[in-house]
């Protein structure tokens, strides 16, 4: 097999010295009765081209993106990564490497990390931010967790426009902790009154903006509120290039910011692996989950970088840690550091003009569509339209005619009413053709 | 403003060997300053098109105040990033022991294959019949899964270990409260030589956690777990192999007992690999184990992640297994998003959880085949006793001189009076080009110096190793005390205040 | 058996800075053995299918003996390699300023770009109906030639710079037996600071090779040229902008006494990265000229190839242009492999040139644009001059202190008496984190140090390179001799006996 | 532009420094009359997203080989190369170094140089190979002239069996050099009498094995014959992997031995970059073309690589040079001798193993092809067949049915009368269904 260096002789070599006449005398401390007495039923070795075959064709029983004209969104997004990013983070040092700690031979992931964490409470307009957590949603989840350890309540409330599977996910971890939450009904326009859910047993609002149906959200009061009531504001998004155009959270008075940094750097993937960006203000630092990398000297005083505030950490506080979370992102915060070093400020503003500009330009060609509304009012890059059909049934007409169209609400939302709801999003990928394409399948469909 | 959580530089007086140099550099080890230093607000490596001219729709809330984000050209990213890299170690630039962890070899043949269009270039949301293939690979995965570990479920989507454990833990408690008993069972038994992640999962949804001994042979003892069985124990966490490297050999009588009190076990599955094909969990008694893709089935590590965590779950726990799960419907099979009418516990991810692994532990499987797959957990396994065997007369073992499994278990009694601790001892095998075995962990042994060599390493490599470590044993015994202590020499940094 | 070309190994005291290690290795820096002392006969890291069973048809002629090659499995190949990459300097570790080389970025665009199936998957004999899209990229490619250098017609199947030079001077010699000349012209006019393949390529066919003198300003005069034109001079090899990175004021009268002559004008054109966009050697009067698209276009080095000489043509040469060409038939381009009935010269390698590296200088080029190119010719002719503004007080030009082209050039004058020779001042940049400037070429200047920094450097790069060499100089100058003499003293080997 | 570092303002500073008040005044030694007043009438610069989509759809015109049963070879072979070859020959301190000139810094390149150049002296049979040249063509080329410095003769012979392309490129230069030359006439059965041709005029044979047709020759009384006349023996392959299966030109009596290399670590490439691979006995090294790589000792006695010999070359000897060449093959040798130390003995004979076998059941299916005579008695894995009907046409015809059946000599020789002759190559990535739907479509076309 030709990733086992060892050869029979080897083996036999080894066993010898060892002591012992057979490797199953090795495992003699596994129960005789337990132990297996043939293979398992599951095939034998292959070689890589086949492996190659079998895994090509599975892969191409999918449709690609980038074949298609492609407007899927709802907290992933499609956009072009330079040929860089991939390139850099499969360099061996970076790519088989562990968490750093060791870190006098670690201070390439250490930096990074830095560079990263930085970028990160940059962007969100927070103090700090940490290594990353699993993707958005874990990390909202980890944040509603943060929020009742700083205020010493246990009760969330959720907005009507943040992500069902967020709220899935918050929901899953609320009951299990036995915590309290509320949650608003979707929330199609913005039209809801968070501020009034508001009182003293409340840790934390969260919201989202751009929100999953496109609104972008002004928070501004919502934080007012909150700081009167001695509640958090946990301010959410998943499409990061959003921060390239729209006031950061942390302008807008954010106690906490948790994102999706997918759509930097990383590829859309099925879904995973994603990266979660988590920021807070530093007066909340100790009690934010996570991995921090912090500055430090060596022992000749040269800078250096640390993983630092470690006894936050499952490793060091165990039951008492702020989080379970060890194993992260590690490789996707790599990725999205070095597309947003590429990118940096004037790239990300022309990346999100661009976004922003393609929506709006595909949103008003919609408008025109007969049978097309367009809900959103003001959006970035992804918008919600109402449909005179069914959204899910038209969406598999139009991937009839070769394009994926969207994101039916009802797939996520399903049982709700909302089945004539289309989410669209749209980014620099997009051509004119593909608006086109998408305009005139809609038109034959509709 | 820069994000620093640590201490601020001293200007610090850099002593070099040889000729010191102008630019701090030491001709291929090079110093690299933050992308702050050098950035610049209008410079970028990302060529744009120009954007349509369209009024803006952002609702007034359109950003003003400069981000302060530096950009740099495409050449200069690529050499700040491939500096950086060159001041880290890997599997890839040689023998990475660390215990628990399994750095073993990462293919390529796997990176290339998460990279097919196929299957990067696809969102979790397209319509299900866009993306066949991606469910094939869930469905396979899941078959070598079920499998290899005796179970008749997995849920795919945990983002890693520790989310494994937490979704693990998360049917245990369903399935509790379905039994009504949700109030009163709320003690989880853990050992004190578990890892970090366990007691920090069972307590975040609500368990108290209590601890278990183990014997003074470093394994738990059917007899000690009985005597904290009562009512309110929902669960045991054990690890197996445990992390002293030794397999538990009264598992399937602990999980015998915990079941017969009405209890679960769930069994920390990190050190899976050393297993594999060899005994089958499920005919151990667990009811839940979560499996490390980047561990047992060589995802890389990167850095620190990202990992996937599949949990299997026996057949008392797979009702409550969280959204998505695969469905046989007919012929095709269907990705379940929704828990509707199930008694699925909910959902730990958006979407489906980590894709790009699963394929290149899919690509890994496929690879090694079952014959392929036992015989790495039979090298792994010898691998660490030939380590064991090498060092045996000068390095302590807690726990006698007797076969481990997958690690070999030192602790620092032979260092003791040499003024040469566990960490120095590590920080001098940095000098000798090694990247230091796990340390202080697990906690139950003073000074624990963990060894995984995994199966990657051929006898030369390994010979080598044990050589290097025989020298520095020897030298620390000789009282050449500055070689540790002192130490690293030769890194990118010498050692680096982490108080 | 090794393929031993130097001098054995003697049993060497390494000394080692900080301590000495057991392993010798010093960190990350680490040492590696050869392939034949670590890897086995019966290993491999490449599983294959079993062969079928039948009887061999090898006609007696089969492997007996041993071959004595050594394998390595996969995770001691990958090892191996990585190990060995990080003893090397590339552009991407840091600033390469060999002149003449042309040093700069790689995008990984390019690379990404080749490896598509589409061009890295197609044999050169399928038939030309299944490969219109690789015949699209020559014809793309081919225009973006022929419009930079204005020139009418070009061959790109010349697989390197010299190879390009061959060619071109192949397309010379057969413009002159056709007219009847072939016996009485043989000689090539070949300034002194001229590469060493010019008079390489021109001895190769035959031509005796004359040496034409520069002027003290580094540049040659046509008054100069025309004293050694005669009957017998077939051409004259001239690099414009030259070796000593000066353009050639002269270059289209030397062109037109060429040609008045009835000899034939080839330019050198591995400095064309100069120019791009400036000014055209069409229009200047050459007849031929070989583009490194290694250099000029970025295509990777490769630490010594593969490169890609595509050499353009006048009116007067086309028709002698080596098969294949691209021939339009309609809307179709067609691929000419054979000669048959044309005037081509022949044809100079197997297949159709180095499709991969047209297709990183395809997308260097549509990146670019001709905004883009224009503007890297002018950064890059910028960037020799900060440098050479930067250090011109405290090194010595040979030819004055004035703006330069693409590389500034300086020579030993000023360290005459320091002890220190141009080749201790290169290694001691190596400590510097610097790989060393070209050293001695052109021959026509003594100690010569030829810096090319190339556009791709920016400004801080170059002020940490200016400053690193004030350092040096002042050192030098100072009298510090040790730091030079004994340099290099960080890299992964002290100075190697190349005698 | 993305590689571009400069901003307007750095270019304008660094203008100042220098002392000039516009980058044109740098260009001032160009006459004026000859700058160009205007852009080049090509495109203006593109995003990476617009290259990608430009060279993507050039590429989409062709026909990958992975993408149908493929049977085309003559000089140029498809085999599985392993993903590690491909990702270790990007890494940046391979793929961005240039010629190992400054060898403190290049121990990398220069170990696997001399790594590789062992591996090609112990596969080919001979004490000595070098850095590579561009290819197996133009090797072959510089071997002819090796051969007359080391004979001082002026004539050749090729046998009727080399590689179509190799006799042109071996004429191109010999004509120019004013050499003498005889080809044999193509020699599809191995048939010719190449000894009769031997004289003390004489200066080299070239023969290749296995040949262009296929046939494997054994050369051994030939180079009893070279001996005994003064000449010197040149022994040509376009097939690496037979190396694996055959006796090596050495063990048959070679002086110099040239070949292809591209079979073992490098793709298809549309015809290159490939590399050359060259060997010959010690006694002729000063004599060889190309860069040698030796083994020596830095300062402290250390061992360490050094390129050596470079009195041959052309940067010291200028005309009097044992070749023109400068930049060769170097990442191509990279990939070679990743590739044959992946292998090793054990690999590289199984490799063999099984293209010969896959090609013997080739030929003995096509046998029972009405219309099809194998003609090619001993092969190693590409053999040649006498169709009934023009080979080109049955070839398009193979092409209509997805199948890339192999390649017609006439292609390669046209106008000899050989339009019945098809050469088709067989090796390991041939499935069993390849071979089916081959014979099956002849069987249809015929
Ligand atoms: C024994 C053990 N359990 C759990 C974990 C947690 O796994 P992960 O890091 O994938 O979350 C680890 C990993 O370090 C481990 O070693
Ligand atoms: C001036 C000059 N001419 C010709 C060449 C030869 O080009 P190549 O190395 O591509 O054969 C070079 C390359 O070093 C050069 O610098």
């Amino acid at each position: 097999m030709r990733y086992l260096p060892h050869t029979q002789a080897d083996r036999d070599a080894m066993l010898a010295r060892i002591g012992v006449g057979s490797v199953d005398e090795l495992f003699a401390s596994i129960p005789a009765e337990k132990r297996l007495k043939s293979l398992p039923d599951l095939p034998r070795a292959r070689t890589e081209l086949e492996v190659e075959r079998i895994l090509s064709k599975m892969a191409g029983r999918n449709v690609p993106a980038s074949a298609v004209p492609f407007f899927v969104g709802a907290g992933a997004y499609k956009h072009h990564v330079p040929a860089t990013v991939d390139h850099l983070i499969q360099r061996s040092e970076f790519l088989t490497s562990y968490t750093p700690y060791q870190p006098e031979i670690a201070q390439g992931t250490l930096q990074y990390l830095f560079e990263f964490q930085t970028q990160v409470a940059l962007l969100t307009g927070m103090d700090v931010a940490n290594a990353s957590m699993y993707d958005g949603s874990t990390g909202t989840a980890e944040a509603v967790l943060m929020a009742h350890r700083v205020t010493k309540r246990r009760k969330a409330v959720l907005s009507g426009g943040l992500h069902p599977h967020y709220v899935d996910v918050v929901r899953t971890l609320s009951d299990m902790a036995g915590d309290d939450l509320v949650v608003l009904p979707p929330d199609v326009t913005a039209a809801e009154d968070l501020a009034a859910t508001i009182d003293s047993t409340v840790s934390c609002v969260v919201v989202q903006t751009p929100d999953f149906f496109g609104n972008i959200r002004d928070i501004s009061a919502l934080s007012a509120k909150c700081k009167a009531a001695g509640a958090l504001l946990i301010a959410v998004f998943t499409e990061a290039v959003s921060l390239g155009a729209l006031q950061s959270p942390g302008e807008m008075g954010a106690d906490i910011v948790v994102g999706e940094g997918q759509s930097i750097g990383n590829g859309l993937n099925f879904g995973g692996p994603y990266v979660g960006l988590f920021a807070t203000k530093q007066q909340y630092v100790r009690q934010m989950p996570g991995r921090l990398c912090g500055e430090t000297v060596d022992s000749e005083g040269r800078r250096g970088f640390v993983l630092t505030l470690s006894t936050r950490e499952q490793h060091i506080r165990r039951e008492k840690a702020t989080s379970n979370i060890c194993t992260n992102s590690g490789l996707c915060t790599l990725a999205f550091t070095i597309h947003m070093s590429l990118l940096g400020e004037a790239g990300l503003r022309r990346l999100a003009a661009v976004n922003h500009a393609n929506a709006v330009t595909l949103a008003d060609m919609l408008s025109g569509v007969p049978g097309v509304e367009v809900l959103t009012r003001s959006f970035f890059n992804e918008f919600t339209v109402r449909l005179k059909q069914d959204a899910a049934a038209v969406l598999e007409k139009l991937v009839e005619r070769g394009i994926l169209g969207g994101v039916p609400v009802s797939r996520l939302l399903p049982n709700r009413g909302l089945d004539d709801l289309l989410v669209i999003a749209s980014s620099e990928v997009n051509t004119d053709g593909d608006r086109a394409a998408l305009a005139g399948a809609l038109k034959e469909v509709l | 403003m820069l994000n620093n959580q640590g201490r601020p530089t001293a200007a610090g007086s850099a002593t070099t060997t040889g000729h010191a140099t102008f630019t701090g550099n030491r001709a291929l080890m090079q110093e690299e300053a933050l992308i702050f230093e050098t950035g610049r607000l209008d410079a970028t490596g990302v060529d744009i098109e120009e954007p349509a001219k369209v009024a803006n729709r952002l609702g007034g809330l359109e950003r003003k105040a400069a981000i302060g984000l530096p950009g740099l050209s495409e050449p200069e990213a690529m050499r700040h990033y491939v500096k950086l890299s060159q001041k880290n170690y890997g599997i890839d630039t040689g023998l990475f022991p660390l215990g628990s962890c399994t750095m073993k070899h990462n293919p390529r043949l796997n990176e290339k294959m998460a990279r097919l269009p196929g299957f990067n270039d696809v969102h979790p949301l397209q319509p299900q019949s866009t993306v066949q293939g991606a469910i094939d690979v869930m469905a396979e995965l899941s078959r070598w899964l079920m499998e290899l570990t005796g179970m008749p479920a997995v849920a795919l989507s945990p983002k890693a270990g520790a989310h494994g454990e937490l979704a693990g833990m998360m049917a245990i408690k369903a399935a509790i409260e379905a039994k009504g008993e949700g109030k009163t069972r709320n003690v989880v038994l853990v050992p004190d030589s578990a890892h970090g992640t366990n007691p920090a999962t069972a307590a975040l949804i609500g368990f108290s956690v209590k601890s278990v001994p183990a014997d003074s042979d470093g394994t738990v003892r059917v007899a000690e777990v009985k005597k904290l069985i009562g009512p309110d124990v929902a669960a045991i966490m054990l690890t197996n192999p445990n992390t002293c490297g030794l397999f538990e050999p009264e598992i399937a009588d602990i999980a015998a007992a915990m079941h017969e009190a009405g209890a679960y076990f769930y069994c920390d599955g990190a050190n899976f690999n050393a297993i594999v094909g060899k005994t089958r969990p499920g005919d151990l008694g667990v009811d839940a184990m979560h499996i490390n893709l980047h561990k047992t089935f060589s995802t890389p590590h990167g850095g620190g992640g990202p990992g996937s965590g599949p949990v299997v779950l026996s057949e008392r726990l797979a009702p409550y297994a969280p959204v998505p799960f695969l469905h046989k419907d007919g012929d095709r099979i269907v990705l379940v998003e929704h828990a509707d009418g199930s008694q699925a516990f909910g959902r730990v991810t958006a979407f489906h959880g980590q894709m790009g692994m699963y394929v290149r532990a899919l690509s890994y499987m496929l690879s090694h085949g079952a014959d392929g797959i036992r015989q790495a957990s039979e090298d792994a396994v010898l691998n660490a006793n030939y380590i064991r065997a090498g060092l045996s007369d000068l390095m302590s073992q807690p726990f006698g001189d007797k076969p481990c499994m997958h690690e070999a278990l030192f602790d620092d009694a032979w260092l003791k009076d040499t003024g040469v601790t566990t960490l120095d001892f590590a920080k001098a095998m940095i000098d000798e080009g090694y990247h230091p075995m796990t340390m202080y962990f697990p906690l139950v042994v003073h000074g624990a110096m963990l060894i995984e060599p995994t199966e990657s390493e051929g006898r030369a490599s390994l010979d080598l190793f044990i050589m290097a470590l025989r020298d520095l044993a020897m030298a620390a015994r000789r009282g050449e005390t500055e070689r540790f202590t002192g130490a690293p020499y030769h890194a990118p940094r010498r050692r680096l205040d982490e108080t």
